[in-house]
């Protein structure tokens, strides 16, 4: 029952517009727009929750309490926050470059929904299979560099500016490690559909067979949504706050939740590719295949968390060092390892 | 392929997309501007590769040219000073030559384009399922020495910059 | 080859890591600093001023709110040179008192340091852990002298007031648990990989530079120069407690926050052998000292060992019952000198690094 | 220890006989002082200046009978304190210079620590360091009237 209670919604919604006499493609439509829209609600309460739980995770690491005040728990804590944020003014700098700097606050969702669209929450739960899902969820998130950078740029702030460039520096810097250390993975699946790659993490997660792939991946996607150790593009001790330096109210708000945004991203993708995704493990099939994929989904934004209030910053050099030099030998050696594994796993006809 | 009337509007929809923003990138005062219309240039491409089936060929248009050409253009935007094209010389002596370069690679492209039997290309052989298992096969048996030479090419490109950006001094008078 | 075009920018004056209002113009090749021209004084009050028309105790207040984070060792310096004008003796029971508050106050302000060194470097866990014992000595101040940061604690010829009951075993109980919070600090900061990696060999200090400009505390001995007041030159008491003076061996910021973290064990050890001591000794907590305070014609220089360094108090007396000039010599702002050759060729990121590893008060830089 | 002192300042006496000597202290003309800061820092190992500051001592004030009125504006005194950090030693030096015109060669190629003391001296006297390599104003503005620790300095505004 609670298994397909998402798909069953979605059944009953498909006919129900059929019997209304929709044409089909239409219907299909619809279908998708819902499933864009409920998939934006889920990331939009998600993200606020995840601030929350960052404060209290926070607050927990740091022998206090956190938020406490507003609602059971604090639980209404960030809802307020948030309600604060988008009743105050923009303030636009004067020698700002004003279309640039709004529009990248508005841009900042559009990668992380349109990334989201191609994750399979649970079984028969993805709004598009795609063929080539993996290197889809890539693509678009490397769309996000330009975003930051608009905002940086059209902040005409010099730290704004210094931030950007290190957004730029750091995104391309760790798409490589990102994407080569998945090639493994790929190359045992044979294909880059996600579902598939679930599917083949039947028996065995990927996280056993491909484990430095995971470290590396791991790695690199926390650099790409700039948390510590790796958030030197905000940097708060060196350059203010990098990009955002110049926003105030809701065009803040944007990029902080765009932030929670992708760490869910990146602990979904880390979970779809290496953890198994929806799949019950140990045969634990009585809890429901999405709730699964949240459990392990949210092991891995505590493990971000974690590493945020326990490092600290590492430094430009050592950042660019620390991608080009270990992490992109690395993925390539793991790679070709895979490789002649494979090749002699088909030599001994296992 | 079934040609709906869909795909024939998302067709135009993308082309004037793209014509108008590649207009743009050449006539913005601004080059970040420029820059930004390219992107939007290059991400319509990956919406024409979609309706052609080819959506491998439009996740590689978005990743390297969206998320990689364009970023590197962003390094030379943020690496030089003037931001601001206001004396750009959009229309100059050049302009002729330029137009007949233009004009001669219009005419090419279109020579070839008017020669290829495209309806039978487009009826013999049907988008396969699997397009980039094809592509690697293709690109390591039949056109190996091309992507080799393109390698190689990359290769001496990023020694070139390698040595470039070595041992760059700051422009101090102190 | 290429050359690149050098830029300004404006560290400061409000900026996160400059812990008060200070400024640094920077001139910079990408990220890497060319030039570092700090600019300071955006928290002068003038304090060397306004002693001259205030009578002597009136000028106490006044140096509490110079390195407000240890306000007990500038009464003290203050007092002290003052004392050395008039000559006056100080009962025994007082110079325990006094090294106590004013070991407790530097260890505050090294855990101060400590934390906010973790939080320079991007580590914003330690920064709280480190409230979370200063909290306690806080609190034991406030017990002590009814304020938690601006003490005024010292008197001429002695202490304001006595340690209030059972203020003594309270402290004892900090200073058992102390070891242990030290030892998390070092576990969770020093020991760190990517803290080492930002602080070893960063902004290294050699020991011919250090002493050249006058750089003091643990910015000296973090280059391997045993100096430190407290053995040198052992004013007070200090001859009588066992202690070690830590020093570094690189000279880098990892030795100068080393350092300090190794003097705050060296601080507990000191503490636990006066409160051993102070048990002993019942006598009174002020000298003899006229209402009316006139010292003779002359001038006094006096220095002791701050938490941040060498602080000197240079006082000339007129005769009246007003100091005739009052210097303080400042080791913040000595230490902050060699800013710009230190930082040169290093990152922004090093800049903050670099300047966390100085430990500078903005209240004592400006005065 | 004292005994090290007084021997050193014996010696110094031999070498430059002008100086006025006292326990601790040594006197010196604005000629003399870089000779002998130079001889302290290289002969008798004075390698750290602790403290440089200064005093205003104007003829009309209290300062008055403090040894010096052949001046008719009277003086400012310099005071550097010096440290000898390897043989713990300890030295005061004192110069005097007039207040109409305060001029005193730079302690800056002896001791870098000279830096921005001498600047804050410069800051707040208006004592002219010639040779320092970057005088000029450094807890003050740019464009601050006047010098403040100067006994005849009047503020304007604020409370007495």
């Amino acid at each position: 029952m609670l298994e397909n209670l998402f798909t069953n919604i979605a059944g009953l919604l498909r006919n129900l517009l059929d019997s209304a006499g929709v044409p089909p493609l239409w219907n299909d439509v619809t279908l998708l727009v819902v499933k864009l829209v409920a998939i934006l609600v889920f990331i939009l309460i998600n993200a606020l929750w995840l601030v929350l739980m960052e404060r209290k995770v926070a607050g927990y690491m740091q022998a206090r309490i956190g938020p406490n005040r507003v609602g059971p728990w604090g639980l209404l804590q960030t809802t307020c926050d948030i309600g604060k944020l988008i009743s105050k003014e923009i303030p636009i700098p004067k020698s700002a470059d004003k279309i640039l700097f709004l529009l990248a606050p508005a841009l900042v969702f559009v990668p992380p929904l349109m990334i989201f669209a191609a994750i399979p929450f649970g079984k028969d739960m993805v709004a598009l299979d795609l063929n080539i899902g993996l290197f889809y969820v890539f693509a678009l998130a490397s769309l996000t560099t330009i975003i930051f950078w608009m905002g940086g740029w059209g902040s005409n702030n010099k730290y704004s500016l210094l931030g950007s460039m290190r957004v730029v520096a750091q995104m391309v810097s760790y798409e490589l490690p990102m994407i080569l250390s998945v090639l493994g993975v790929i190359m045992l699946v044979g294909s880059m559909n996600l579902t598939e790659i679930i599917a083949a993490q039947q028996n065995m997660w990927f996280i056993v067979t491909q484990p430095i792939a995971f470290l590396i991946f791991f790695i690199a996607a926390v650099a790409e949504c700039n948390r510590t150790p790796f958030d030197l593009v905000e940097g708060e001790s060196e350059i203010i706050n990098g990009p955002y330096t110049e926003y105030g109210g809701m065009g803040f708000a944007m990029f902080f939740l765009a932030e929670y945004a992708s760490i869910m991203i990146i602990s979904a993708m880390a979970t779809t590719i290496f953890l198994g995704g929806w799949l019950a493990p140990f045969g634990l099939t009585f809890i429901p295949s999405w709730l699964w994929f949240f459990l392990k989904m949210y092991v891995l934004i505590f493990v971000v968390m974690w590493f945020r209030w326990t490092f600290p910053r590492i430094r430009v050099d050592q950042l660019m060092g620390f991608g080009w030099k270990i992490l992109v030998p690395l993925s390539l050696a793991n790679v070709f390892v895979t490789g002649i594994g494979m090749y002699i796993y088909r030599a001994i006809g296992w | 392929m079934e040609t709906s009337i869909y795909s024939v509007l998302a067709f135009y929809v993308l082309a004037a997309v793209i014509l108008g923003s590649a207009i743009l990138v050449v006539s913005m005062r601004n080059i970040v501007h420029s820059v930004l219309f390219l992107a939007i240039c290059f991400i319509a491409m990956a919406g024409l590769f979609l309706i052609l089936d080819a959506a491998y060929l439009a996740v590689i248009q978005v990743l390297v040219y969206a998320g990689a050409v364009c970023i590197m253009i962003i390094f030379g935007v943020m690496l030089i000073q003037r931001t601001d094209m206001k004396q750009s010389n959009l229309f100059n002596r050049q302009t002729f030559m330029a137009g007949g370069v233009v004009a001669l690679t219009l005419a090419v492209s279109g020579f070839f384009a008017g020669t290829t039997a495209w309806a039978d290309l487009a009826a013999n052989t049907p988008v396969p399922e699997d397009s980039l298992g094809q592509i690697g096969q293709l690109l390591l048996s039949k056109y190996v020495i091309p992507f080799e030479v393109a390698a190689l090419l990359l290769l001496v490109a990023l020694v070139g910059a390698i040595v470039l950006a070595k041992e760059v001094k700051a422009n101090v008078d102190d | 080859m290429l050359r690149t075009e050098t830029y300004t920018m404006n560290f400061g004056p409000q900026h996160p890591a400059t812990h008060g209002v200070f400024q640094v113009v920077l001139t910079l090749d990408g990220e890497k600093i060319v030039k570092a021209e700090p600019v300071c004084g955006y928290l002068h009050r003038g304090i060397e001023k306004l002693a001259e028309s205030r009578t002597y105790q009136q000028v106490i207040p006044y140096t509490d709110r110079m390195d407000y984070l240890a306000s007990m060792l500038q009464n003290w310096g203050y007092v002290m040179a003052v004392e050395k004008l008039m000559g006056l003796e100080v009962p025994e029971r007082a110079e325990y008192l006094r090294v106590i508050s004013g070991e407790l106050s530097r260890l505050a302000s090294h855990v101060l340091a400590t934390g906010v060194y973790a939080l320079d470097v991007g580590g914003f866990t330690g920064f709280l852990l480190c409230f979370r014992e200063r909290e306690r000595m806080m609190d034991l101040l406030e017990e002590l002298t009814g304020s938690r940061m601006t003490f005024s604690y010292a008197r001429f010829g002695g202490v304001a007031d006595d340690a209030p009951e059972g203020w003594l075993e309270k402290l004892d109980k900090l200073m058992d648990d102390m070891p242990g919070y030290i030892d998390e600090y070092d576990g969770l900061i020093t020991g760190n990989e990517i803290f080492q990696a930002r602080t070893k060999q960063v902004g290294g200090l050699s020991p011919e530079t250090a002493i050249d400009y006058s750089l003091s505390g643990p910015v000296l001995r973090g280059s391997g120069i045993n100096y430190d007041l407290r053995k040198a030159k052992p004013y007070s008491i200090y001859d009588r407690f066992d202690f070690e003076v830590p020093v570094g061996k690189n000279g880098d910021c990892f030795d100068r926050y080393f350092c300090r973290v190794r003097e705050m064990r060296q601080s507990v050890r000191i503490i636990k052998q006066a409160i051993e001591q102070i048990k002993e000794i019942d006598g009174p907590i002020k000298g003899k000292v006229p209402k009316a305070l006139k010292p003779p014609k002359g001038d006094a220089y006096a220095e002791i060992e701050s938490s941040k360094g060498i602080l000197g108090f240079y006082v000339v007396s007129d005769g009246t019952n007003k100091p005739h000039r009052v210097h303080v010599r400042r080791p913040s702002f000595i230490n902050l000198g060699y800013l710009d050759e230190m930082s040169r060729g290093w990152l922004i990121a090093d800049l903050v690094a670099i300047l966390g590893s100085i430990d500078i008060v903005l209240g004592e830089v400006d005065c | 220890m004292e005994k090290k002192i007084s021997e050193i300042i014996s010696e110094l006496k031999e070498k430059f006989p002008q100086i006025k000597t006292s326990e601790e202290t040594i006197s010196v003309s604005t000629e003399d002082l870089l000779g002998l800061m130079q001889e302290l820092k290289n002969s008798f190992g004075f390698n750290y200046l602790t403290n440089l500051t200064a005093a205003d001592y104007p003829a009309d004030a209290k300062g008055k009978g403090d040894g010096n009125e052949d001046e008719d504006d009277g003086e400012m005194e310099i005071v550097y304190n010096l440290t000898s950090v390897y043989e713990k030693l300890y030295l005061t030096v004192k110069a005097r210079v007039s207040r109409k015109n305060p001029e005193i060669p730079s302690v800056f190629p002896v001791w870098g620590g000279a830096n921005w003391q001498e600047r804050e001296v410069y800051d707040l006297f208006g004592i002219v360091f010639t040779d320092h390599p970057n005088l000029k104003r450094i807890l003050l503005t740019d464009n601050f009237e006047g010098y403040p620790l100067r006994k005849d300095y009047q503020w304007v505004g604020g409370r007495k």
